[in-house]
């Protein structure tokens, strides 16, 4: 990794997802050096894996090929993908990131033809559709990937599909012999960027996650109404494959609650308010919808988006926080146990799938990596004007999209601000 | 009684939530309450409450004063603690139910045949005569407590798990007399007796 | 300009070499491409083959042909500084797109030749791009407004190390905010109201050597582009300065809605009924005074307060606003707290439908929840004035469900109204239009920036006055180019929000400043060089191009010919789509770049039984969706021909009649979704393209074609498994209708 | 000296011929082969359990349960108290941490201490834990397995841990809705855990069998039939109120339902003094209302 050049006027940006992939395009447009560090394989982050975006029920992958190409034009930019920060020390205008670079086993060469994809037979779980689907050992990580390039999983490292894979690859691309890389960088400023991760449902024990099949979360609800995901978008059962079509989705699943994640996860209405769409897409007026929730928090023009919801008769809104689940075993089917507070009225209903809006909590723990200020939750606070360390999207608070851009591109201006400040003391 | 309960409303006179927080266990939490409904949903016995325990939080704050502390609904409480665990706020609804229940007894708004408030006061009473639960005489006293023949054609239904108590060695029959209850009777009395003059002097009973 | 030297480079690897004939491919370049050099390489993107292209330039070539994977992919390897290059996709768009059998070789074979023949056509017509000399330099920010949204994007512009100018409509800084008793707290533990702090704002602005402030003034005059504006700043008393800046942050804030619209509510019957700033102006002036609020009517002790949330918000009726202000809940709680902090005996009581505090306003809930303040979820159906002065509020408590729920001896009412946002004149509402909806527009219709540009004096609304953007993706991408709006003329929005708003807009407006100063475009086509130029001897003054512009980037000069501003353009191409006579081109891109593809293709003859058909395709969306299609094993007809263009918007229509008259079967456009959700990276060029093949009919009838001759259809970029199915779809809808009576000719 | 040595709350129906005297016999018996000793308190008294609250109030039930904590650190220095009964060990768990956040009540609670004998001071010194607390978390489910002499193969057991075992306070990294440590208890002793069944936390009505007799009856038919549906021949629980709820009215539920219940109804510590050797005696099987016959069987045999 010679070939990457780090200066005090260098901004760093930890997180190659939609915040910092807005953050590294802006620094980079605005005339910065910047390096884009993520740690998957390739960029686009959790936003990528969304089927669609509300309000406008727009695709991520739309807005991500426009800031892929930004980012490929520009040759301000350097991206280091399956890179983890280890440490950040120093202060405002003069860092060091230990990073480490965890192998690909494909090299620059590769072209994306897919020869070790078909050679080889092992198969692993893909984390772009959060495991519902299986996918080959040598791997495109998406259909958008950037880079575009194939990873080999470490898991058939000496088996001879490993072997395989090389021997399939014409342009020498695969090397096996790849091993981690620790390697130092100089940075004014950083930008982190981390975004988040959806709160492990499981530890909502009354909602049966781990004991269900019929209780997914919002995140796996993506997956499943995309056409590009395990089930090519058929909206469909785990247990039996059935079609899903009476749906429940149960908001503030995690958050909002003081034995989970005491903040509001923001978006989780909106998700669920936009799932409801994909039911009606799919099944048209036979779609049943039930949203249970205790306010719907449609903030701003948002409100538009919900009362268009509203006006849909396949959509129904309980103001109640499911008391908790049962499973019918013969059936699959879930049964949901609660009291409809307005009013009070009890109700067992029963539903092919019920759907969690899972709250939203850091993916990355920085404490323990850089010396910021960060809440209770884990989120980055805007610390004192005399850091270089800047939070941005998600990792910064709970937020949407279109907010987490305006975040990053907030951050960038403190960045940019630590930077001009070292040039011109540099001279 | 009924004095405590007309100085009670005169003393809070339009904040029924004041006067919650003031005189129920617990009751400072009422307030913290969002209204999702997990614990009424969560109450086994939840069909048997008129007003769970969300919608009586509300009719707190709302002043409905004789409707919470007339209303069967706290005494259904099974003191399983789903409601506890399960609220998003913290709130400890056993408790406050529990406190509600008592408060509304002792202000003599209970309702008078409520069979668990009956149950409940023979329960601690016969607790408190020995510092020890007397099985046997809690359970006579239970069958007997709405006279002769009513005790009669109760223990009569009752007789198959009596007898299979009795058999299982579980049951003493002689536990009228045998049952002997702490040594410290007496100090244990005097204990009880201070514990309720100090509540009575901080919660404003002592009339 | 030295002769053009084409350099064609025939890839064969990913199993290019196996599928196609590469050989004939090169020699395809060479005699009907009429390439210079022609090479075929076994793995082009590595090393050695970009060297060899790299050492073919520095020996001369200066088009360069690349017949290998689309252009999306190894875009950094074939970047060739100073060189036009054109890339033919025979890897997505050809052999993955098409059967590895036999039986399909030959017609694969044929695509990919096409293409090359397009690639050399292309590669004649285009160059790499050099920057207009003329573009602006100034790197001056201009801030419109100075509240605390405008106040914040000029320090932190500022604070990097820009110069800053503050234009303020009113006699000080500060703006809402200043009206503030306190402010929603902003961190942990979001426990208590806290210090607005916007003293220390305003004096550091003051103090700033980096900002000017202009105070009682408006800026009556808008021109030039980014890195060139021109503004006249008018002082209340008529005394106009001019300024050149380089980039203009919008911050003109918001109005509270008026209340007065509320009278069921009490509002103007007692004034014991306020909304929120009425509350703030209370709270402040009591506070100034060291005491107590008191009942406004008579200065009784207060004793019990509602508020009333989404009062004349979140109105589906219209009659309201529709929307949700966003800061209202926050902000009665607040204010709630201003009173359990004078008397903890207060009643403090919030009726609302749906509590809103987002993020860690979750505990600032919590925390008014613990200092007594009672949440009631209800709707609020009115408020009736007593004679004492106290009131009562009447509600449907939704919980208890009592439709005839009340609170009695209230001694003042809250309305939470929401925010209207100040932004000027609506453009897109002729003023004819404004007269018939009268009391809405009149209000707002004084302009802020009084832009002299041809399309409008403000910025382009979105949707109930608000400047937002509409894309999710890019919410700063206003339709002027080097103009952002920021804080609650933008969206509504709270304090913390408006802060982080007016930094991102800083930072735009510096970038637009900076990209201005190199001549290059701002998003999403950022860093390209080229702009718009036209023959003006062959001009009409039509306008259509002044009109047609999306971004209001074209005006026209005294002559009435276009004046471009290219520091405004974004280089989507709409006027050169836009444009009757043809003579509006781009360096790399223009009439010429794409008819020259059409014509380059080989047409065979009508009983071939060998159609072909154009595809034009949104290179944002469609082509990428047809790229992984190719890479998703999705097949499709060998007879369409692709090419990408910047926007539908761009396409001009004499491509679509030259296809058809030089024997093409068929045309199919491909683009963007328009209308409410439009999805148009460019805005509007969608929308417009549809306006314009709406036309295409009577051209079809005058050639005596069929209808279906022409097919225009909307695609998003995940549509990767229809955009093939909608291709094969036509191909079989030109097989039923025939071959094209124009071929031979 | 044992291996290990607690303070010992027994609780009113852990007296003999009270309604739980068989859990302690087990208990003893268990805890013997563990070299567990445990300590009674000396003159403990009632818990006042939850249903105490009506008559009993707030003080006057934490002062019940402080009695038994101060004499406890009086007389059992350095040692954590340890119930059997779910509800004294709730009771006294929820007093101790009551007064450690509230001064005011502590400060009463000792005024009202100071009129019983023994010049008691609650002081909040020891932690209080129920039975099963100190067998997973103090000696682990190795140390459990140990002295196992006999399987209890074949039997499947649906372990019914109930409400106050498991809520508010539960046993460390179990959930509330689904804990597991019964399960592990009987693969332990080589009896078949019932892993489906889904009634392992539902209320059995608790203190309201008497009260509310339908619908107590009502929950335990569910608890019932789960375990039946399942394939479960045994119910094992560590709770007396769980243990005499589910027990003794499947007589009446058979009236009232035309059910034909005859589940026994067992403690986990029960199942452990058979596979560790014990007697049917020992194990206190001969306190069962519904004879737990397969266990009897094993608790016969020899050891293998």
């Amino acid at each position: 990794m010679a070939d990457v050049v780090a200066t005090h006027e260098t901004i760093v940006v930890v997180g190659g997802g939609i915040s910092g992939m807005t953050a590294a395009v802006e620094a980079a447009e605005t005339g910065k050096n910047v390096i884009l560090l993520e740690r998957a394989p390739s960029l686009g982050g959790r936003v990528s894996q969304l089927y669609k975006y509300f309000p406008k029920l727009c695709h991520p992958t739309c807005g991500m090929e426009i800031n892929l190409r930004r980012l490929r034009g520009n040759k301000r930019i350097k991206v280091l993908t399956q890179a983890e920060v280890r440490k950040i020390e120093g202060r405002a205008g003069d860092y060091k990131l230990s990073v480490t670079l965890h192998p690909r086993y494909v090299n620059e060469n590769c072209t994306a033809c897919g020869a070790c994809g078909e050679a080889v037979s092992a198969e692993i779980p893909n984390p772009f559709d959060y495991g519902m689907s299986h996918m080959k050992a040598a791997y495109l990580p998406s259909l958008m990937a950037y880079p575009q390039r194939y990873v080999i999983d470490p898991s058939i490292l000496g088996t001879a599909d490993a072997e395989k894979a090389k021997a399939a690859c014409k342009y020498s691309a695969v090397d096996l012999d790849m091993k981690p890389e620790t390697i130092t960088l100089s940075a004014g400023a950083v930008v982190w960027a981390t975004g988040w991760r959806p709160y492990d449902a499981a530890k909502i024990q009354p909602y049966g996650y781990d004991r269900f099949a019929n209780v997914i979360t919002s995140v796996e609800f993506e997956r499943l109404s995309d056409p590009r995901g395990p089930t090519a978008g058929r909206i469909v059962r785990p247990s039996d494959g059935k079609e899903a079509r009476n749906v429940a989705f149960i908001q503030c699943a995690g958050s909002r609650d003081r034995n989970h994640l005491k903040h509001c996860s923001r978006i989780c209405c909106m998700a669920s308010l936009k799932q409801t769409t994909y039911m009606r897409e799919r099944f048209g007026d036979e779609a049943q919808s039930t949203v249970y929730y205790i306010d719907i928090r449609a903030i701003d023009r948002f409100e538009d988006f919900y009362q268009k919801v509203q006006a849909d008769p396949t959509v129904r809104f309980l103001k109640s926080k499911v008391a908790n689940i049962t499973e019918d075993e013969a059936t699959g089917d879930v049964i949901l146990h609660g009291v409809d507070t307005e009013g009070y009225h009890r109700y067992d209903n029963r539903h092919d799938l019920c759907v969690l809006a899972v709250g939203m909590e850091p993916s990355v723990d920085v404490r323990s990596i850089a010396d910021v200020r960060v809440d209770a939750s884990g989120f980055i606070e805007l610390g004192p004007t005399d850091g270089g360390i800047f939070g941005a999207g998600c990792a910064a608070n709970a937020l949407d999209v279109n907010r987490s851009v305006q975040s990053a591109t907030a951050s960038v201006l403190r960045a940019v601000q630590v930077v001009n400040r070292v040039a011109k003391a540099e001279g | 009684m009924g004095d405590i309960n007309t100085a009670m409303a005169e003393q809070y006179r339009n904040n029924f939530l004041k006067e919650v927080e003031a005189n129920v266990e617990e009751g400072q939490w009422v307030k913290m309450c969002m209204q999702c409904g997990v614990c009424s949903g969560s109450c086994p016995l939840g069909p048997a409450w008129e007003h769970p325990p969300q919608e009586i939080f509300m009719m707190i704050r709302a002043g409905r004063r004789d409707e919470v502390l007339k209303s069967e609904s706290m005494w259904m409480c099974t003191s399983c603690y789903n409601c506890i665990v399960r609220c998003p706020r913290e709130l400890p609804i056993t408790h406050i139910m529990h406190g509600l229940a008592n408060y509304a007894h002792r202000l003599g708004l209970a309702p008078k045949m409520n069979p668990t408030r009956r149950f409940a006061k023979k329960f601690w009473n016969n607790l408190a005569k020995s510092g020890r639960v007397n099985e046997i005489e809690l359970s006579a006293g239970l069958y007997f407590m709405d006279g002769f023949k009513t005790g009669i054609a109760r223990a009569w239904a009752m007789k198959d798990i009596g007898i299979g108590m009795l058999k299982a060695k579980r049951l003493n029959p002689f536990g009228f007399v045998t049952h002997k209850g702490c040594k410290d009777k007496k100090g244990i009395h005097r204990m009880l007796k201070k514990a309720r003059e100090i509540e009575d002097r901080r919660k404003g009973f002592a009339a | 300009m030295a002769d053009m030297k084409i350099g064609a480079y025939v890839c064969q690897g990913c199993g290019l070499g196996e599928r196609l004939d590469t050989k004939a491919l090169a020699l395809v370049a060479q005699k009907e491409g009429k390439a210079h050099v022609v090479r075929e390489h076994e793995f082009l993107c590595n090393g050695q083959g970009v060297a060899m292209i790299q050492k073919d330039i520095d020996e001369g070539v200066n088009r360069v042909v690349i017949a290998a994977c689309s252009r999306r992919a190894k875009a950094e390897a074939f970047n060739f500084e100073s060189v036009a290059v054109a890339r033919v996709n025979l890897r997505e768009q050809v052999i993955w797109s098409q059967p590895a059998t036999d039986e399909a070789r030959e017609l694969t074979q044929e695509m990919a030749a096409d293409y090359v023949r397009m690639g050399c056509a292309e590669a004649k017509k285009v160059l790499a791009p050099t920057a207009n000399a003329e573009h602006g330099t100034n790197k001056r920010v201009l801030v419109v407004g100075g509240g605390i949204t405008g106040m914040t994007a000029a320090l932190e512009a500022s604070r990097a190390g820009y110069d800053v100018l503050l234009v303020e409509k009113t006699g000080a800084l500060g703006g809402y905010m200043a009206k503030l008793h306190r402010r929603v707290p902003y961190r942990e533990p979001f426990a208590d109201p806290q210090a607005t702090g916007i003293e220390g704002l305003m004096a550091s602005v003051s103090q700033d050597p980096h900002i000017t402030v202009y105070l009682n003034s408006t800026t009556t005059r808008t021109s030039g582009a980014p890195g060139r504006f021109s503004v006249d700043i008018t002082t209340e008393s008529g005394q106009t300065v001019t300024e050149n800046v380089g980039a203009i942050v919008m911050a003109s804030g918001f109005s509270p809605y008026d209340a007065a619209k509320l009278p069921e509510f009490g509002y103007g019957k007692s004034r014991n009924v306020v909304d929120q700033a009425g509350l703030e102006e209370l709270a402040r002036a009591a506070a100034a005074k060291g005491e107590p609020m008191r009942r406004p009517s008579d200065g009784k002790e207060i004793k019990s307060v509602v508020f009333v949330q989404c009062a004349g918000q979140r109105d589906a009726s219209g009659a309201h606003l529709t929307y949700c202000s966003g800061h209202c809940c926050n902000t009665s709680m607040k204010q709630a707290m201003y009173f359990k902090e004078q008397n903890p005996d207060i009643d403090t009581a919030i009726i609302y439908t749906d509590l809103r505090t987002p993020g860690n306003g979750e505990d600032f809930y919590r925390s008014a929840q613990r200092k007594g303040v009672i949440f009631t979820k209800g709707k609020v159906a009115s408020v009736d004035v007593g004679g004492d002065g106290s009131t009562t509020v009447h509600f449907h408590d939704l919980i208890l469900d009592d439709k005839a729920a009340i609170m009695k001896d209230v001694d003042l009412v809250v309305l939470a109204t929401g925010q209207v946002p100040n932004s000027g004149v609506n453009i897109d509402i002729p003023p004819a239009a404004s007269d018939v909806d009268g009391a809405k527009v009149g209000e707002h219709a004084v302009s802020v920036l009084n832009l002299t540009y041809r399309q409008g004096p403000d910025i382009p609304q979105l949707k109930y006055g608000f400047t937002d953007s509409h894309f999710i993706c890019f919410p700063y991408e206003t339709r002027r180019t080097g103009i952002y709006a920021a804080g609650p003329v933008r969206r509504p929005m709270d304090i913390t929000q408006a802060v982080e708003d007016a930094t991102g807009a800083a930072l735009k407006a510096i970038q637009a400043l900076e990209n201005a100063s190199l001549g290059r475009a701002a998003h999403p086509r950022s860093g390209d060089l080229s702009f718009p130029t036209f023959r003006r001897e062959g001009c009409t003054q039509c306008k259509r191009c002044t009109v047609e512009c999306p971004f209001g980037a074209i005006d026209e000069d005294e002559q009435r010919y276009p004046q471009f501003n290219e520091g405004r353009c974004r280089r989507c191409g709409t006027c050169m789509g836009a444009c009757p006579v043809r003579v509006i081109s781009f360096e790399n891109y223009s009439i010429d770049s794409v008819g020259s593809q059409i014509k380059a293709v080989d047409v065979p003859d009508e009983f071939s039984e060998k159609p072909r058909i154009l595809l034009l395709a949104c290179e944002n969306d469609a082509y990428p969706a047809l790229d992984m299609a190719g890479v998703a094993g999705h097949t499709s007809s060998a007879f369409v021909r692709t090419i990408p263009v910047r926007c539908l918007g761009s396409v001009n229509m004499i491509w679509i009649t030259d296809a058809l008259n030089s024997g093409y079967d068929g045309v199919m456009l491909m683009g963007c979704r328009h209308g409410d959700d439009y999805q148009c990276h460019f805005v509007k060029g969608s929308e417009l393209a549809n306006y314009r093949m709406s036309k295409i009919d009577d051209t079809l009838k005058n050639l005596n074609l069929e209808k279906d001759r022409v097919r225009v259809l909307e695609v998003a970029i995940a549509d990767i498994g229809r955009v093939p199915a909608l291709i094969n779809d036509y191909a079989a809808k030109i097989q039923e209708i025939g071959m094209s009576p124009f071929k031979g000719f | 000296m044992a291996r290990k040595e607690y303070s010992f709350y027994p609780g009113c129906s852990s007296e003999r011929l009270t309604s739980a005297s068989n859990y302690m016999v087990s208990v003893e018996a268990m805890c013997k082969k563990l070299d567990v000793q445990l300590n009674e308190i000396p003159d403990w008294n009632c818990c006042g359990a939850s249903i105490g609250y009506a008559e009993g109030g707030e003080l006057p039930r934490h002062v019940m349960n402080a009695r038994n904590l101060a004499i406890s650190e009086q007389v059992n220095k350095g040692q954590d108290v340890v119930a059997t009964c779910a509800a004294c060990w709730l009771g006294a768990r929820e007093t101790k941490d009551r007064l450690a956040h509230d001064s005011d009540l502590l400060a009463e609670t000792n005024e009202a201490l100071r009129e019983a004998g023994m010049n008691l001071q609650y002081k909040g010194e020891q932690e209080v834990r129920h039975m099963v607390e100190v067998l997973i978390e103090d000696l682990g489910y190795e140390e459990l397995k140990k002295p196992v002499v006999k399987s209890l193969e074949g039997i499947k057991f649906a372990g019914y841990v109930g409400c106050q075992t498991n809520r508010p306070f539960g046993i460390v990294g179990e959930s509330f809705e689904n804990p597991k440590y019964l399960d592990k208890l009987v693969e332990i002793v080589g009896g078949e855990p019932v892993e489906k069944y889904d009634q392992k936390v539902t209320c059995c009505g608790g203190a309201l069998a008497f009260s509310e007799p339908e619908k107590s009856q009502a929950q335990i038919k569910k608890i019932i039939e789960s375990a039946y549906d399942h394939g479960a021949e045994m119910i094992v629980t560590p709770c007396p109120v769980c243990q005499m709820n589910v027990e003794v009215y499947q007589g009446q539920i058979n009236k009232r339902y035309g059910t034909k219940f005859n589940m026994p109804v067992t403690y986990y510590s029960q199942l452990m003094a058979v596979a560790y050797g014990g007697s049917a005696k020992d194990a206190g099987l001969d306190g069962q209302v519904i004879r737990a016959r397969k266990l009897e069987e094993i608790a016969a045999k020899g050891a293998r």
